[in-house]
């Protein structure tokens, strides 16, 4: 390391300088204050990570009520409007506060322990993609509590229902505003992921050496970061219709509604493999380690996630078919989308040659991860389905849609992050789930979910439409719809058995051997949980499956290590980086912000914007400041360079 | 020993699929979900642009079903075969660590593409033939336009000039000639509504300011369900239409009579008073709104809708009724050609009482219904416009200086007996 | 110019605590610029889709464009380019006075194109009644280069507090007050950047409408008192008062700040192309 | 130009001639400009012009790219991260177009409603 860097970091002096206090650093290492200003990726993960299971469950509930009300015909449970709004929050709530925080929780916990880094690129970026995160979801739920209302034109939002003369009340401002700030969450946290995965990787960790994971991390992070604009822009357009009068989608001046589609769905697209590659990447680590066997082809399985991101941006408009786009145009989008199940098969076919041949551990993580083969499978045949342009025509915007993407999104992404769950939970908490209450779990949940979404392609075919409060008896849907709520009932129960075995065995749950499963990446190297800095000294690599390298050359390792150390040590030891208030300052100032533009009060938008720019301002001139840590033997801090405390 | 852990396995999955079964005969039901001859079946289908789709629809479900059962039973073997069954098992020795074969990879692929091909030329068939009338049959083709609004469709008869007026217009009951290719041009006024009827096409969206068709054909005279099938707010589930197919014979005598203004009824001395029943007046919200009658033969039904029954009608209450029609401000919204009203922005009425079902679809046409429509709109659909007032035109509600919602227009049950038998008699 | 000795330790084309050499900020920048052609990619689309179809009635862009206006601030916009090329340029050989006198002047001209802007905007609106609202061309180009601008404004204001920051003491411990000072100092100039530019606007318009030197100057008396004031202010706070922190090691956080500015002048490149030019084909 | 850096071996920092290598593109994009809007006044095909311009400020871009922006002198990395979010933005805009230039997309308001298909008053 050169002088340039340490310079960053306060060493130089003994004493820390004196500051302003507003440059003061929190120092606590427990307490709501240290989870409020933490930097370090693992906490940052795992606030992710309950965040996204609070609003996983509170997705589920309106799906349950969305079940309830359509168990019999003519149900008079939930009023239209009612009806309307669970299942718009129901799809947003599960797309951008559930599944894609918990592909971010695992990225962030996950990613930076496999390439062997100490935290992410920029630790404070990181805070503020979080607490943005949750300033949009608030945004995004506070509807439920005002007289307003919760948001109800649907999770796609198409103009003109989004506009003021449809949509007279806040609830669509909470959508539009609610999802810019999630946007500029995920932004910033992709930034991030794509530079840590690019540049603090450990020596000897070449691109074709990292684990599938952190692989589709980088993929997924480039999706986001490219796809998200063009959601952004749409909503600034629905934005600006709304609150300024202009004419992106106002009919009667030449608007286009159609021109909100093309932009939401080449959103929309990338955004539906956000959801599914994370859960790839996790489905790729545990079928190696649960079969003890390498990726069958990883090559191929690397390359065919990075095809899957790319063609994703050229099949958007196969949500669009029946607007009219005229021949050549769905013929074009209709090819593009098929050839999409060519890589996707890929993947299929290696996970099954990595188990081929393999010493199958059926431990509850690799049931999730068998189930997730299956069902996915099958919910990527209904897209293929789809993808026959003519005969989407009879699918679209009926229940076969709804039976599609419900595969592919809870037998699919759910199963794998459930699986992912199970997998990581003894390496980050330190303690196992029991086998049995798993496999349990994993049946019920199996059960209910085919039980809950298969009859729904019988009701799509029978011409049963989506988004419809009410159905008559006369159309030959009561039971196929009787049998769906009943898998609801037993697929929330499952969830519920899951949930409650995580949370017993988090307070008193088996604890849990180092390296647990015989893991082969280099996460499974720590000790659990892993401690602040991750690892003692930063790991060498060797091969791919580095830490099963490492299991099976252990004196090479040893040597390498203790050299390390040394060298570690000569240069100052472990720097680490200080915690700060700021990234929640920015993003409550961004949550103010919000509000104001919601209700277009430009005071109170003022206050926000100057708040986030505070929050900027000072968060740049406190500095990537940072501390030293030296370790024992035992791998115990002994001496922390950072005086004041 | 293996024989045992297998029979106790059956006998689990055995007991947990009488435990289920048990659920559902319990409660009433039979287990046919898997059925799909509904009245919007897009199976069981009536005319060629839904067949083409069905039989594409077809293709790839037995393609990607191949496809699931080889996969499907190499990975089932897979599993089977390569389980740990103890824990000696999971902890010998590590397994070959192999890394993967080009070649099979390579094939797989291989294949892929080709079951994709086999997808890929019907679709491309398809997506030609579905667009548009087929040339051979251009001329042949019949036109109309179907217009999209909150929540309810207008059609329009372009070829069906009446004079002074303009083009013919209906309601949520679209009548085509069977046998013949129709185009339908889609419009919308508001927001995006999308036009389906299953048993003769898929659907195609209603954007405003956008000019979308659609082609469809009924082999045979029949009747039709039809369905909004993008989602446009508040009652986009109840925004529905029928269509009627009729031979050529009978369509031609269906639009002589629509081209004449509204029926009026005269006092004959002979006539006896008719009776009417009060009407029920519990509907609970969401109730069905058709009777079971109705539904056995609807093409019956809507044949028998299209003759008046002056035993049944009431002369002085029908005059009484058209009165009220005006005096209540209906005449704002809705068209009763050769009476009242100009109304342009409600379905027009003027031979209301001919169609099957009112409120889009929603309800049958029969006294009891029209009178639970007029009586509360707003809980037959909510949020429709009829209660909420469209374009600045009050409805029964208004709104106040205050921008609160006060009542507008309001009913007695008297007049919506002589609503209901006004309407009614608009054959 | 030729190497001083602080050049040669420094190699600013390698970072050796990361992988690949690039430095991180250097990563994150070139990723967010690769998101922002999306942006703008999606922004630029939307304009010109409606330029494919434009509702009769749409007033004719070449009725209202000015080119010889936005010729001149493209010119501008380039210039500023340039100059911040060379801040870079200078701040990674250790040449802090040039670097400031290179970031001053690339505010300059970011100030001159947004004053244009702000011309161009109230000549559009209040001249040709193109706004906002009343047309979807107003629709398109307002939101369009208003975004633009707004990139811009972002771009001045980063540059501003850059500048200040090379200020900052090596040695804080002596300068209890330096975090204050560099508040100031930040109001200071973005004050006088925005005083500048409505004292040339209330010029421009006082010469339009014919005005007087003397109804110019009563009627924009705050405006000019603000000028003065903010001026002398900056020219204080730049007085130099020993030892920076500032150095070569700074010249990342000049280089990404240059990314940003270089790829707002390329967005304009196209804008200008594709939003202007082409009208008048 | 012709004295360019691309005598200056990749990799090796051309500190020396930045300065010069910096006005003298500024110059050429200014001139470049000129050019431009020269153009936009020729008496020649819509088709060739339009070519003309997007080649122009294609040239101008990569100009600013690789020289103000060092692409030219850094790892390629950094261009090939760019050029991913360049490419997949271009291509999506020229989709856009290509999709709301054919005849289906021509809205209903830019035309006389009976050049689509007859349509007549509501009612
Ligand atoms: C995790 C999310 C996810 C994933 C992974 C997918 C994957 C795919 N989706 Fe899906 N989709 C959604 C989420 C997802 N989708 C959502 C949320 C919607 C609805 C949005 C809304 O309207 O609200 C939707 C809607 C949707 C539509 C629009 C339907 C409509 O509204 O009319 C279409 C149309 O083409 C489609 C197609 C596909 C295809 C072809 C794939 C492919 O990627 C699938 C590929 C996989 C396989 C094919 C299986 C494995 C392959 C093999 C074993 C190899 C051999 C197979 C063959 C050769 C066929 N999807
Ligand atoms: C990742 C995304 C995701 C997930 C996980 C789910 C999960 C579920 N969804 Fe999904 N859904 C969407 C994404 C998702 N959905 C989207 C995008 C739409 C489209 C929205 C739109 O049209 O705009 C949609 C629409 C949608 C509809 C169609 C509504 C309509 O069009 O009218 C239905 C109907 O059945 C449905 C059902 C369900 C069910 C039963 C679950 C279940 O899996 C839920 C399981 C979870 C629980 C049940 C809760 C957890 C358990 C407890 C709290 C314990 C207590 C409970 C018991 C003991 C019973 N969803
Ligand atoms: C503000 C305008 C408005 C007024 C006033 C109004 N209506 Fe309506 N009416 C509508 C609209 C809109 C619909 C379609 C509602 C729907 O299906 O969503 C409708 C539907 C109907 C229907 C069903 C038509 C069909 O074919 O489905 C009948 C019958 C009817 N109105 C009768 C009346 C009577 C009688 C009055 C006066 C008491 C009246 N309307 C006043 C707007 C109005
Ligand atoms: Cu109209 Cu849904
Ligand atoms: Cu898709």
């Amino acid at each position: 390391m050169d002088a340039t860097v340490k310079s960053h970091f306060t060493t130089k002096d003994e004493h820390a300088p004196a500051k302003p206090l507003i440059f003061w650093r929190p120092t606590a290492k427990t307490g709501l204050i240290s989870w409020l200003t933490t930097v370090d990726h693992k906490k940052i993960g795992f606030m992710y990570g309950l965040f996204a299971l609070v609003f996983l469950l509170v997705g589920g509930c309106e799906a349950l009520l969305i079940r309830l009300q359509l168990m019999v015909p003519n149900n008079t449970l939930l009023t239209a409007q009612q009806y309307n709004t669970m299942f718009t929050m129901h799809g947003t709530t599960m797309i951008f506060l559930a599944v894609m925080p918990l592909g971010a929780a695992f990225f962030n916990i996950i990613m930076p322990l496999q390439i062997g880094a100490r935290d992410v690129a920029f630790p404070r970026l990181n805070a503020f993609s979080l607490w943005t995160f949750v300033a949009g979801a608030i945004i995004l739920n506070v509807g439920w509590f005002l007289p307003d209302g919760a948001p109800d034109a649907g999770w796609v939002g198409y103009a003109p229902l989004t506009s003021r003369a449809y949509n007279p009340t806040h609830a669509t401002d909470f959508w539009v505003l609610g999802l810019q700030l999630l946007g500029v969450a995920s932004i910033a946290a992709a930034l991030n992921f794509i530079v840590t995965i690019i540049n603090l990787r450990a020596p000897g960790m070449t691109m074709m050496r990292l684990p599938v994971f952190t692989w589709m991390t980088l993929v997924t992070s480039f999706l986001i970061v490219l796809s998200f604009p063009a959601i952004t822009i749409a909503l600034v357009e629905v934005m600006m219709d709304r609150q300024f009068g202009t004419n992106f989608f106002e009919v009667s001046n030449g608007g286009m509604p159609i021109l909100w589609q093309h932009l939401f769905w080449i959103f929309g697209h990338p955004e539906v493999y956000i959801l599914i590659l994370p859960a790839m990447g996790i489905i790729s680590e545990i079928l190696p380690t649960f079969s003890r066997k390498p990726l069958f082809g990883y090559p191929i399985v690397v390359f065919s996630g990075a095809a899957i991101g790319f063609l994703g941006f050229t099949v958007w408009s196969h949500h669009m078919f029946t607007t009219g786009m005229g021949t050549v145009a769905t013929a074009a989008f209709s090819l593009a989308t098929m050839a999409i199940a060519v890589p996707t098969g890929v993947k299929i076919f290696n996970w099954i040659g990595t188990l081929w041949g393999g010493h199958l551990k059926m431990r509850t993580p690799m049931m999730f991860a068998l189930g997730f083969i299956w069902m996915f499978m099958i919910g990527g045949f209904s897209g293929v389905m789809h993808a026959a342009a003519p005969a989407d025509a009879q699918q679209h915007d009926s229940y076969f849609v709804i039976a599609h993407f419900h595969y592919v999104l809870i037998g699919g992404s759910i199963f794998a992050l459930l699986a992912g769950i199970q997998y990581w939970f003894p390496l980050v908490v330190g303690r196992v789930v029991s086998d049995f209450w798993g496999k349990l779990s994993f049946w019920v949940i199996f059960v209910g979910f085919n039980v809950t979404f298969f009859p729904m392609h019988f009701l799509g075919l029978n011409g049963m439409p989506r988004r419809t409060f009410t159905y008559d008896g006369n159309m030959g849907w009561n039971t196929a719809n009787y049998i769906s709520t009943i898998g609801a009932l037993i697929l929330g129960t499952g969830i519920g058995i899951y949930f409650t075995v995580m949370i017993y065995t988090f307070f008193k749950g088996q604890k849990a051997t180092r390296d647990n499963w015989d893991g082969r990446t280099l996460e499974w190297s720590l000790p659990n949980p892993p401690p602040e800095y991750n690892f003692r000294v930063i790991p060498t690599v060797h091969a791919r499956d580095a830490y099963w390298y490492e299991k099976h050359h252990q004196e090479e390792i040893a040597r390498e290590t203790a050299e390390h150390a040394k060298d570690d040590e000569a240069h100052g030891g472990i720097h680490m980086p200080f915690s700060s208030i700021y990234p929640l300052v920015a993003s409550f100032g961004a949550l103010v912000g919000g509000f104001g533009a919601v209700y277009h009060n430009l005071e109170i938008a003022l206050i926000g914007g100057s708040l986030l720019l505070a929050g900027v301002y000072l968060w740049s001139m406190e500095g990537a400041e940072g501390y030293h840590l030296h370790l024992d033997a035992d791998g115990n801090p002994v001496e922390d360079t950072h005086a004041k405390h | 020993m293996r024989l045992n852990s297998l029979l106790s396995t059956s006998a689990r999955w055995g007991r947990a699929a009488l435990a289920f079964g048990g659920i559902v005969l319990l409660t009433g039901c039979d287990l046919n979900f898997w059925r799909m001859d509904g009245h919007q079946s897009t199976i069981v289908v009536d005319g060629p642009v839904a067949v083409s789709q069905r039989d594409l629809f077809y293709v790839t479900c037995w393609v990607t079903f191949v496809i699931f059962l080889i996969v499907g039973s190499v990975l089932a073997y897979t599993t089977l075969k390569f389980r740990a069954r103890s824990s000696e098992e999971e902890n010998a020795v590590p397994p070959e660590q192999g890394h993967g074969n080009p070649l099979i990879e390579l094939s797989l692929i291989g294949a892929s593409v080709l079951a994709l091909v086999i997808i890929a030329i019907p679709t491309l068939k398809g997506i030609w033939y579905t667009h548009d009338v087929p040339e051979a049959e251009k001329a042949n083709a019949y036109e109309v336009n179907a217009v999209g609004q909150q929540w309810w469709f207008r059609f329009e008869y372009p070829n069906e000039q009446i004079k002074d007026v303009g083009q013919l217009v209906t309601s949520n009951e679209l009548v085509i000639p069977a046998g013949r290719p129709v185009h339908i041009n889609l419009r919308s006024m508001d927001v995006i509504h999308g036009f389906w009827i299953p048993k003769l096409a898929g659907k195609v969206d209603m954007i405003p300011n956008r000019g979308n068709f659609l082609w469809v054909q009924a082999d045979q005279p029949g009747y039709f369900w039809g369905q909004c099938a993008q989602y446009c707010g508040d009652s986009h589930a109840v925004m529905r239409f029928r269509v009627i197919a009729l031979g050529p014979r009978e369509f031609n005598d269906w639009l002589n009579r629509q081209m004449e203004p509204a029926r009026t009824v005269k006092a004959e001395a002979d006539r006896p008073k008719a009776q009417f029943a009060s009407y029920r007046t519990d509907f609970k919200r969401n109730e069905k709104g058709w009777s079971d009658k109705f539904d056995l033969s609807p093409l019956d039904s809507w044949r028998a809708q299209q003759e008046p029954d002056p035993k049944a009608e009431d002369v002085a209450l029908i005059l009484k009724g058209r009165a009220t029609f005006q005096a209540k401000t209906c005449v704002n919204c809705h068209t009763i050609r050769g009476h009242e009203g100009m109304g342009v922005t409600a379905p027009n009425l003027t031979h209301v009482g001919s169609r099957t079902t009112i409120a889009a679809g929603l309800l049958e046409n029969n006294p009891e219904q029209l009178a639970r429509w007029l009586r509360h709109p707003d809980e037959v659909k909510p949020g429709n416009k009829m209660y909420h007032g469209i374009g600045g035109m009050a409805g029964y509600m208004k709104k106040d200086d205050t921008g609160k919602e006060v009542p507008n227009i309001v009913l007695t049950e008297a007049d919506i007996s002589a609503l209901v038998a006004y309407l009614s008699s608009l054959k | 110019m030729s190497s001083s000795a602080a050049t040669s330790s420094i190699d600013h084309h390698h970072d050796h605590t990361t992988t690949t050499g690039i430095p991180n900020k250097k990563l994150l920048m070139w990723a967010f610029l690769a998101s922002d052609c999306m942006f703008f990619g999606s922004l630029i689309s939307t304009h010109l889709i409606y330029r494919l179809h434009p509702p009769p009635g749409t007033p004719s862009p070449r009725d209202v464009f000015d080119i010889p206006l936005t010729s001149f601030s493209t010119f501008i916009l380039l210039m500023s380019s340039l100059m911040m090329a060379l801040a870079v340029n200078a701040i990674q050989k250790g040449n802090l006075r040039s670097m400031r006198f290179s970031l001053l002047t690339t505010v300059f001209f970011g100030a001159i194109f947004l004053g244009c802007q702000v011309f161009e905007f109230t000549h559009f609106i209040s001249e040709k009644h193109l706004t906002i609202t009343n047309s979807i061309l107003g629709t398109t180009f307002f939101t369009l280069t208003g975004t633009h601008g707004t990139h811009v404004a972002i771009g001045v204001l980063w540059l501003i507090m850059m500048y200040v920051r090379s200020f900052k003491p090596a040695d804080t411990t002596s300068h209890r007050f330096w975090f204050l000072r560099n508040l100031l100092h930040v109001a200071a100039v973005v004050g006088l950047v925005l005083s500048a530019m409505f004292t040339v606007l209330a010029i421009v318009a006082t010469l339009e409408t014919g005005g007087t030197a003397g109804s110019f100057a009563s009627h924009n008396f705050a405006l000019v008192a603000a000028f003065v004031v903010t001026l002398v202010a900056s020219v204080i706070l730049a007085r130099p008062s020993g030892p920076v922190q500032f150095s070569e090691a700074n010249a990342i956080d000049v280089e990404s700040m240059g990314l940003y500015w270089h790829f707002v002048d390329i967005v304009w490149i196209v804008i200008f192309t594709a939003v202007y030019l082409l009208e008048y084909l | 130009m012709s004295d360019s850096p691309a005598s200056a071996a990749p990799g090796q920092p051309a500190e020396e001639n930045k300065f010069q290598i910096y006005v003298q593109i500024a110059m050429l994009l200014a001139v470049i400009t000129g050019v431009e809007i020269a153009v936009i006044g020729l008496p020649f095909a819509k088709w060739l012009l339009v070519t003309t311009l997007v080649v122009l400020s294609t040239v101008k871009f990569m100009y600013v790219i690789f020289f103000f922006m060092h692409l030219r002198w850094d790892k390629a990395f950094c261009t090939i991260l760019f050029f991913i979010g360049l490419v997949i933005a271009g291509a999506t805009m020229w989709a856009l177009l290509q999709l709301f230039g054919v005849h289906e997309s021509i809205p209903l308001s830019s035309v006389a409603l009976e050049a689509i298909r007859p349509f007549g008053q509501v009612g």
